[in-house]
């Protein structure tokens, strides 16, 4: 394979990420009978923002401004993790999807203290739940991604192996080919489900957050941010953006078994894959409403139950 | 000489209900003289060994203390202390010979369980010896005055005595003796110490001085 | 080398002694006793480091007049693996306490203070280099009652004397398992030498099992695994900080340095071992930070994140035993380097955190959280010290607490492929690891929060200021200890290979092959800690350019349209906190008092007070009690006073002995 | 040496008995403490021949046992000097009842004290069993005018029951005596073995078993009262309590140990004679019993020389069970007896002390000792750390020896008992001592209110309290001596403990 191929997953994130959240929108115009924003609107954002000068509350340190950055050298370190189905991610190692959790835990870290540093109390509110929300996210997508890991592996009948192997994501996700799923459908099915709603809970999208609604007492994401300015909202929009970027590749590596090992073939099907998936959301954010804050844990618990029904399938099954 | 022997046992036997049925305090007190001179007489008669001159002077001894010194002392504090009567025991009079049947009993087991291993006056002293000091124990355990339970004390002394003095005569003077100094002794201390529980209390209840517990 | 070694306990025992003596002079006292430890800490490092560079084994043998006794002490890889940490946070410990303590001046006899930490901290040096059970042993409660004191110091305060008495009484329970232990491997080898110990094989499962079951309770209870962690979060706050610095630092983890030690002796381990003590790990991780979620004393909620991260420890070696159980050597080596990894990190960041608790206390008078606010102005290099602690105690990258974490994560990882119970333990441990992680962020978030960022919440944070230069530098030495520590990861590892030899058995050359495995993976976590470091700086850069030519507003912070926010609107520990204590509130109980606002104008001041007593102690040990005091208060009876009641005990005595042996 | 010994104090005593001034009473009783332990030294450095016909003789446990009463009555002894000294000879209130009472007179003190040492030495140095019941007798004789040193009426029950009970046990001892000679005598019943502990041992195979079963029961129920053995304890906490706490100090670290020297004896004898199993099983009983039942009654207990005096009860059930567990164990007791004399000693000279300020026995009541008595204080937390067993004093080593001894025989019931009770213990003394030491006194004690100056602070208060060296100088040595025991045993101390073991387990 090409040294260049890894470069793919960065290199198309960084120019198509803000793409995603348009498509998401527009699906949603669509099937409300909308003309809606148009498919490059955060771009225009972006660029907006980054043109704009910033306003700083008056109680903040320098851990307020921090945040941003935290956040999206974050995401940006996470995508050189992230592999795009059969194509290697640009940095992948074994236990890299420790590491992608991770730097995912760190920027929510940065960005809730940003919000705590502000001193509003809504901002406190947007950041009690993130940091509640993520407590069953994340136990969830590090058992789903340990299913996957298991998936397709030859097991060894004998009770010594005598090598236990350690994998990247990318190697776990090169093996899901069309016959890995004719014989573990299931288990990469209901890991599929829990990404989903993990996927779902970490971009704050419907049913678990609404990102366009402005009543801040029921925000969560966007309530932490409300004191960011200028290219600092910027860069959280970009981040975000980048963010579910990260989720898509990871899910449409996982549900797209195509790995033929041409390059064009497995990118360009991952890629529609992505899109598709947006659609997607698009569509469940059109169709449902956002839950009560009280029932959205157990909505990711339900997230983890999946995520371990998966695993026990792959160990016993 | 069995026959003296067991008219003796069956004697300290009697005194020895006769004490706890009675509530007098000088009644109990002139009982236990009776049973510390009858006492004076085991050794002279309970003995294998010919009548020697250290038999004679320990059963004089044994006479003169516990049938005279003794009982002089305690009615010495008896009247100090202006009590007359046991008022209320802990077990009644009757309930205390129905509890001295069954100690009875008890030492009659024991003395069968301890065989002695040589030949006897009598197999009847080991638990004369015992019922002794069993009613000596109760006496103190069952009697609220200071003065009687001094008293049992005396008794139980009194059994154990017996039975020093009808199997142990192998043993030195010197301890015979020591046993009789050290009752004397002891006797000696609770009486100043009955004298000073009166003169501070006003009373010898043994059973009011509870002020001690936990 | 051994005579380095001794020469440092000397110089500390001796200056604790000699500050003993100065004892009113405090002033003196407290110069003497702290540069004694600091000397004295600085110089035994010395022995400790060299041992990796020469891996020459030290080892001194004296016979000792005591039954069983003998004065042996060895510092081999495992010592001095643990001595690493004693000695350095010893002597940041000393240095900062020198000027923590000098508001007690006055009141305090600080001669006697210095002294007892003097000793603590010989004590510790001697618990891990002993090679004699009684020597352990004595070495052991002289630690335990050295701690003690200094717990106690502002032993005038009611609390303060309770939390002493919870200590001593845990830490004694548990030498009371270690003194069945080791007389049960004294039995067994004949000797209370660890020599001995060393030669012995135990093929009886039953007395091996014995054995394991006493250690961890007797170690657990001084390491704080749950639940036998109830005097951790009474102790730690009652301390002056820099002792709770030491204590939840290092102390703690000779009870984690006794349980490796003794499964070295107990050479054939079984698999329900590692079970046991990932379950341990587990509850203690996961139910520790909860519980840490609660809390409102700052000092209370650091107690315990030990009692976590001696989860996450533990997790770790119930991995390492479950390897040599099912003969994973990769498993063994992984799980063992990746517990006895985070002995160091946590020892680093908690002492810091510990540190920085001292200071804030120091300036503002309080621990309790909810009256802090916006210390970051007042005292930026607390706060800074402070965020870095907190970053690495939630493992993230880059710091030194996600290296050892990622150790037992690919441990566990690893595990799942292997077909017997390694698999499911792996699954539980990822569970478990990822759940502590983010309830860490959630608690940290509202430490850091709620007392170093928003603005003061009362007039005692109000005037803060920043610590003495001492205390600040301490601080800083701690923190570099953290990014240190996470930068030369990859080199950490081949130093850890004698280490890892040493409790495993394995051969230097087995070990060496096992742990190159995560070599690469962690030069790569340091290569992305490294760019993301280079993204941070290089995003403030462009932020720096976009913003160059523009005027920079400043104004209030949004409120929502609210006309006059005060700073007790702010959100506080408890409202952060209360969506996830709600969510386990079956585990949390907290207590809530709750007055609400009566009326349209409301006139008796509501009020809303939440309190989070410990689980274990209100439904296990404080109902224990209360029932063992009134069983044993049933024999007052015997005691009533009758002198005829008291000649019964002693007839009946004498005939129930007759009627039963003749 | 042997009678020099014994009628040294017993002479002193009596001629102090006839002696009024103060100054000559106390030179004469520092005098003979320290003759008496010069000579005691002596011993250890040159056997001393046994006299009357081997009545008396000096063997390992017994010098053991001597020594330890040697020095604790030297060391109580110069404390008492300051204690007369600081004694109101005239009429004085009560502190706890508010009347009014006199102490004894102090040449009447001095004399029960030389003789009370004089027997205690008897009982050391008796070989004859006799002779040994006559001394213990003699002991609780003597020692019963001493605890009715303060003449008020709790001291006086105090007594009372001292004598009754200990007379009644001490009269079931001698009849356990007359069994031993039945025992001994053969069955011609003209012949038999005298009732030396030598000629018992070396003729146990004559002896007849159920004979000496008795005997052993009279004599274990019977010193056992004595030595403080659970359910036979009971007038140990009233006597300890309500005795002045020089006296205390004695019965419990010297009186306790003589009467279990005593049982000691009869043991060694039942060993020989094969009947080691029975002994160790009701040693066992009545040792697991006197913890568990000390162990109750320390738990929340409100008056602290009543709490060390069931500490004693508890010790006293630690030696018991040590030698019942035997192997180690018998060594761990011989080693026990010596570092719980020390530290009990210790303890009530100190309990002394605090109660001399506060005018107090309540636990409930004292606060902040350390504050206004430093060294009290240390010495209290000292004496509390020693006497439950922590390193790095003597009785951690003596104790976890006993636990050795318990796992070595397979007593892991017993094992995990006796770690329980201990554990109990140490919560109990724990809660009681720490509070007593620590934080500030509610209010200051106001016994000596001319050494206060007005508008004292607690803070500062210490300086208005003087700790005289005579109160402070006799417990810092003995704790530095239990120290010691803890850190280093001396070589004769070991050899001389590994052969009292060897003797009284039969060896």
């Amino acid at each position: 394979m090409n040294i260049l191929h890894p470069l793919l997953n960065p290199i198309l994130a960084l120019f198509l990420a803000p793409l995603l959240p348009g498509i998401i929108n527009r699906t949603k115009a669509i099937v409300a009978g909308r003309t809606g924003q148009p498919l490059l609107q955060l771009y225009y954002d972006l660029f907006r923002l980054f043109q704009k000068s910033a306003v700083y509350s008056l109680t903040v340190s320098p851990i307020f401004k921090a945040g941003p950055l935290v956040g999206l050298a974050c995401i940006v370190m996470g995508l050189t993790l992230v592999p795009m189905g059969g194509i290697p991610s640009l940095f992948g190692f074994a236990g890299d999807l420790v590491v992608l959790a991770y730097l995912m835990g760190l920027a929510r870290f940065f960005t809730v203290a940003a919000a705590l540093d502000t001193g509003s109390a809504f901002e406190g509110m947007g950041a009690s739940r993130e940091v509640q929300f993520s407590v069953l996210a994340e136990p969830a997508l590090l058992l789903g991604l340990a299913a996957i890991s298991q998936v397709g592996l030859i097991r060894p009948l004998t009770a010594l192996p005598t090598a236990i192997p350690l994998e990247s994501l990318s190697e776990m996700l090169a093996r899901l080919s069309m016959s890995v799923w004719m014989a573990d459908g299931t288990v990469l099915l209901l890991t599929s489900a829990a990404l989903f709603i993990v996927m779902l809970a970490e971009n704050c999208r419907i049913p678990v957050d609404d990102p366009t609604t402005h009543l801040e007492l029921t925000m969560i994401h966007e309530v932490m941010v409300l004191d960011h300015s200028g290219p600092d909202f910027g860069m959280i929009l970009y981040a975000a953006a980048l963010k579910l970027w990260i989720f898509l590749a990871l899910l449409a590596g996982l549900l797209i078994p195509v790995r033929t090992g041409n390059f064009w073939m497995d990118g360009a099907s991952i890629l529609i894959g992505m899109v598709v998936i947006a659609i997607g959301i698009g569509v469940i954010e059109s169709i449902n409403g956002r839950l009560r804050l009280i029932r959205v844990p157990q909505l990711l618990a339900g997230a983890l139950v999946l995520s371990v029904m998966a695993l026990v399938m792959v160990l016993w099954g | 000489m069995k026959l003296w022997t067991e008219t003796l046992i069956v004697l300290l036997i009697l005194t020895n209900l006769k004490l706890i049925s009675s509530s007098r305090l000088s009644a109990c007190i002139r009982i236990v003289a009776v049973q510390g001179i009858l006492l004076g007489v085991v050794p002279l008669l309970a003995g294998q060994n010919p009548l020697t001159w250290r038999i004679a002077s320990l059963a004089g001894l044994t006479m003169i203390l516990k049938g005279m010194v003794f009982p002089w002392l305690l009615l010495k504090a008896m009247r100090s202390a202006n009590v007359r009567r046991e008022m209320e025991p802990f077990v009644g009079y009757s309930a205390s010979l129905i509890v001295a049947a069954g100690l009875l009993g008890f030492s009659i087991w024991m003395g069968r369980q301890l065989p002695m291993p040589f030949a006897v006056a009598s197999p009847l002293i080991t638990p004369m010896a015992v019922f002794t000091i069993m009613i000596g124990l109760f006496a103190v355990i069952s009697r609220r005055k200071a003065v009687t339970q001094v008293l049992g004390y005396l008794v139980m002394e009194n059994g154990i005595y017996a039975f020093g003095l009808s199997f142990a005569q192998q043993e030195p003077f010197l301890i015979e003796l020591g046993t009789l100094l050290d009752v004397f002794m002891a006797v000696f201390v609770m009486g100043i110490t009955i004298f000073h529980i009166n003169r501070e209390f006003n009373h010898i209840d043994a059973d009011r001085l509870n002020a001690l517990r936990g | 080398m051994g005579i380095l070694f001794f020469t440092s306990l000397g110089v500390i025992q001796f200056s604790g002694l000699f500050a003993l003596a100065l004892g009113r002079q405090s002033r003196l006292a407290n110069s003497v006793g702290s540069g004694g430890a600091l000397v004295g800490a600085l110089i035994g490092l010395v022995p400790a480091v060299r041992l990796f560079f020469t891996g020459q084994i030290m080892t001194v043998y004296r016979p000792w007049n005591i039954p069983y006794g003998s004065l042996s002490f060895q510092i081999d890889a495992l010592s001095a693996f643990f001595l690493l940490p004693i000695f350095l946070l010893s002597a940041v410990c000393a240095a900062y306490g020198a000027q923590y303590l000098l508001p007690y001046r006055e009141t305090k006899n600080l001669g006697a203070s210095w002294f007892f930490f003097n000793t603590l901290v010989v004590s510790m040096a001697l618990v891990v280099t002993a090679r004699n059970g009684i020597l352990f042993l004595m070495t052991w409660e002289i630690m335990s009652l050295a701690s003690y004191f200094l717990v106690t110091f502002e032993h005038e305060k009611n609390q303060v004397q309770h939390a002493g008495w919870i200590y001593l009484t845990a830490t004694h329970l548990g030498t009371a398992c270690l003194l069945a232990l080791f007389v049960l491997l004294a039995r067994e080898s004949g000797s209370m030498d660890f020599d001995r110990f060393e030669s012995l094989r135990f093929h009886t499962d039953a007395i091996a099992g014995m054995a394991f079951v006493l250690a961890l309770i007797g170690f657990g209870t001084k390491a704080g695994f749950m639940p036998l962690h109830v005097w951790l979060p009474e102790a730690h706050p009652a301390a002056p900080s820099h002792v709770s610095a030491l204590m939840s630092g290092v102390m703690i983890k000779t009870g984690i340095y006794g349980l490796v030690r003794i499964l070295e002796f107990l050479t054939f381990p079984e698999a329900w071992w590692g079970g046991v003590l990932m379950i341990i790990g587990l509850t203690s991780g996961i139910l520790g930070v909860l519980f840490a979620l609660a809390q409102h004393d700052l000092k209370r909620l650091l107690a315990y994140h030990s009692v976590e991260n001696i989860g996450i420890i533990a997790m770790g070696l119930g991995l390492g035993l479950f390897g040599i159980a099912t003969r994973h050597p990769v498993l063994a080596c992984l799980g063992f380097a990746g517990g006895l990894l985070h002995v160091i990190n946590h020892a680093l960041f908690k002492g810091l955190l510990f540190l920085g608790a001292g200071a804030v206390l120091h300036a503002t008078h309080t621990r309790n959280m909810d009256q802090l606010g916006g210390l970051i102005t007042r005292m930026p290099w607390t706060a800074g010290a402070f965020a870095l602690g907190s970053v690495a105690i939630c493992g993230l990258p880059p710091l030194n607490g996600f290296i050892s974490e990622f150790f037992i994560y690919v441990c566990s990882y690893a595990a799942l492929g292997s077909p017997d119970i390694s698999g499911p333990a792996g699954a539980g441990i990822i569970m478990g690891l990822a759940m502590i992680g983010t309830l860490a962020v959630a608690c940290f978030t509202k430490v850091f929060g709620v007392v170093f960022l928003g603005v003061p919440r009362t007039a005692c944070a109000e005037q803060a200021h920043e610590s003495g230069w001492i205390m600040v530098v301490s601080m800083i030495i701690l923190a570099l200890g953290c990014v240190g520590v996470a930068g030369a990861a990859p080199w950490i590892v081949s130093l850890m290979n004698p280490v890892i030899a040493r409790i495993t058995g394995f051969s230097a050359g087995v070990v060496h092959g096992h742990l190159t495995i995560i070599q690469q993976p962690l030069e790569s976590v340091t290569r992305i800690s490294a760019l993301l470091l280079a993204g941070i700086a290089g995003l403030a850069l462009i932020r720096h350019r976009l913003l160059a030519r523009k005027a920079v507003a400043q104004s209030p912070t949004w409120d929502c349209g609210y006309s006059q926010p005060t700073a007790r609107m702010q959100y506080t520990a408890s409202s952060y906190a209360q969506p996830l204590t709600r969510m386990f509130g079956a585990f949390l109980q907290t207590q809530c008092q709750y007055a609400a606002p009566d009326g349209f104008f409301p006139q008796a001041q509501s009020h809303l007070h939440t309190h989070t007593d410990d689980l274990f102690t209100r439904r296990i040990y404080e109902p224990v009690f209360r029932t063992m005091v009134r069983l044993l208060h049933g024999l007052y009876w015997m005691q009533q006073g009758h002198v005829q009641v008291y000649v019964l005990y002693i007839a009946i005595t004498l005939l129930f002995l007759l009627v039963w042996t003749l | 040496m042997i009678l020099l010994l014994i009628l040294l104090p017993v002479l002193a005593g009596v001629i102090s008995f006839f002696i009024r001034p103060g100054w000559m009473l106390r030179s004469i009783l520092l005098a003979t403490a320290g003759f008496h332990a010069l000579l005691t030294g002596g011993t250890w450095l040159r056997q001393p021949a046994s006299v009357l016909e081997e009545w008396l003789f000096l063997d390992a446990p017994g010098r053991l046992f001597l020594s330890i009463t040697s020095l604790l009555f030297l060391v109580t002894s110069v404390y008492a000097l300051g204690y007369l000294m600081r004694e109101d000879w005239g009429q004085r209130q009560d502190f706890e009842e508010g009347m009014l009472f006199t102490n004894a007179r102090e040449s009447v003190f001095v004399c029960c004290l030389l003789i009370f040492l004089g027997m205690m030495t008897l009982v050391t140095v008796s070989q004859h069993f006799g002779l040994l019941w006559v001394a213990v007798e003699a002991t609780t004789l003597v020692s019963a005018p001493l605890i009715y040193f303060h003449r008020h009426v709790r001291s006086l029950e105090a007594t009372w029951k001292y004598i009754m009970i200990c007379s009644v046990g001490i009269a079931l001892a001698l009849l356990g005596n007359f069994f031993l000679a039945v025992a001994a005598t053969t069955a011609t019943g003209h012949d038999h073995v005298p009732l030396l502990v030598n000629s018992l041992v070396n003729g146990a195979a004559n002896l007849s078993r159920p004979w000496l079963k008795a005997a052993f029961i009279f004599m274990l129920v019977g010193y056992g009262t004595k030595m403080g053995l659970a359910p036979l304890h009971t007038w140990l906490p009233d006597a300890h309590s309500e005795s002045p706490s020089v006296i205390s100090a004695l019965l419990s670290g010297a009186l306790l140990n003589c009467a279990f020297l005593a049982i000691l004896r009869i043991n060694q004898v039942c060993i020989a004679a094969g009947l080691a199993e029975y002994g160790k099983t009701l040693l066992l009983g009545f040792g697991l019993f006197s913890m568990l039942v000390a162990a109750s009654f320390i738990v929340k207990q409100l008056d602290f020389k009543r709490l060390l005096a069931y500490s004693s009860v508890e010790h006293m059930g630690i030696l018991s069970l040590a030698v019942g567990l035997g192997g180690d164990g018998v060594y761990a007791a011989m080693l026990h007896a010596i570092n719980h004399s020390l530290t009990k000693a210790m303890l009530f000279l100190v309990a002394g002390n605090i109660l001399a300020v506060y005018h107090s026995k309540s636990t409930t009541d004292i606060r902040g000792i350390s504050s206004i008595l430093p060294i009290n204080g240390v010495l209290w937390i000292v004496g509390f750390l020693a006497i439950t067993g922590s390193p790095p004093f003597g009785l951690f080593v003596s104790e976890l020896l006993v636990l050795k001894a318990a796992l070595d025989q397979g007593h892991v019931a017993i094992a995990m008992a006796y770690l329980g009770l201990l554990g109990i213990v140490f919560i109990g003394m724990a809660a009681i001592f720490c509070r007593m030491v620590q934080g500030y006194p509610a209010e200051l004690p106001t016994f000596d209110t001319s050494q206060l100056v007005p508008n004292r602070t607690v803070a500062t208060a210490s300086r208005f309290f003087h700790e005289s060296p005579l109160s402070v100088l006799p417990p810092i040595v003995l704790g530095m001596l239990v120290t010691l025991l803890g850190l280093f045993i001396p070589s004769p101390l070991q050899q001389t403990l590994i052969r009292a073991a060897a003797t009284v387990s039969g060896q």
